[in-house]
């Protein structure tokens, strides 16, 4: 199991994590910065987390996906700081036997991160900046 | 009785850390605490969401709260 | 459209396909050679393939899914040749606006590459060897 | 006529390409096709599927074949 909060995200190490002799299946999500917001173009974003809580919620969410699924191997790792256009902000993903459990795994991952994970997410535009979801 | 901030939570107080009025007692629960919290800082009442973080968990609101747990303020998160 | 029928999976490559910038969303899923089939060892496997209308099946199926999920960009890559186990033999994915459309796509295009791409397995034992689904 | 050979339909006939028999005369469709094949290679006909591809597509049994075809048996495929 692989729970980090990093800097910099690095794609091409995550298939390294999750290689095992016993699966035949890996799925990956990388979550990157998309250049517009309901069409309007963003700068960057900026994630600040609550270091130690996140950590304890991810390994949560991992250990409850490897008892459900059945997997091999579990990633979850959440950048930090300022993210511009393009960049990888979070990985996750699982191996398994076969490519259902890695599959339906994969998404309860990025899913669940989303809704208990305490990170936030700063969208920053050219003439304001907004926390995501924080509002109605 | 500190408590710990993050995302909008911190820019509404304007700090990263914020420490709870004792007068006339410390907030002994988390439904206390976050009466004090909008009481002072009526934004809180706007969130979508506004939960309480104890010992690095979620905490529901009749959680009670000792002088040496480490709080924290979490508002709606947005990771991913 | 990366389509391609190689020798060798390079895993780390395929994020920096996938990537773009009205991306919010990457997912993956790779295949490899599991050390057990049905509780037998597993020396090798080894890939055949059809390769002219193998690329042209495939570039149907990625056609069907830019369509289908208005993805931005897709990977299809199938190794042949003799495989080891945990060496990867397919990687396919799919980059979106948002999240549900690439798992989607991600598992439609493999599913979609077992059924009809002409691809052939032969599962190598320490005593016999198969082609996988050959016979009923 | 050739066909291309693969998979375990390579290894049923023992060889790559084989050359379909002009006597009586060429099969005139996929279906005719099969039931030569079947006929000269009883092996053929327990697989699970048995498909023949007509210049790199799926053919259904009716499509006609012509010498100029680049015609390939499809045996049950595994790839993934």
């Amino acid at each position: 199991m692989y729970i980090e909060i990093v800097d910099e995200i690095d794609t091409a190490q995550v298939y390294k994590d999750l290689s095992d002799a016993g699966s035949g299946g890996i799925c990956v999500f990388v979550g990157a910065v998309r250049e517009f917001t309901n069409n309007e173009a963003v700068v960057s974003l900026e994630f600040e987390t609550y270091k130690s809580m996140a950590l304890k919620e991810m390994e949560k969410i991992a250990a409850e996906a490897i008892e459900k699924w059945q997997l091999n191997k579990v990633v979850m790792r959440h950048a930090v700081g300022l993210k511009k256009v393009e960049e990888p902000v979070v990985v996750v993903g699982a191996s398994s036997a076969h490519r259902d459990a890695c599959f339906e795994a994969c998404r309860f991952l990025i899913d669940t991160l989303k809704e208990r994970v305490p990170i936030w997410k700063k969208e920053v535009f050219s003439n304001k900046s907004v926390w995501v979801s924080a509002h109605p | 009785m500190k408590v710990l901030l993050f995302g909008i939570a911190k820019d509404i107080i304007g700090t990263s850390e914020f420490e709870v009025p004792s007068e006339p007692k410390y907030p002994s629960t988390v439904l206390e605490l976050k009466d004090v919290l909008v009481r002072l800082f009526p934004d809180f009442g706007k969130l979508s969401s506004f939960a309480v973080a104890v010992n690095n968990e979620y905490a529901s609101e009749d959680v009670s709260l000792h002088l040496s747990d480490e709080i924290a303020i979490i508002p709606p998160v947005s990771g991913g």
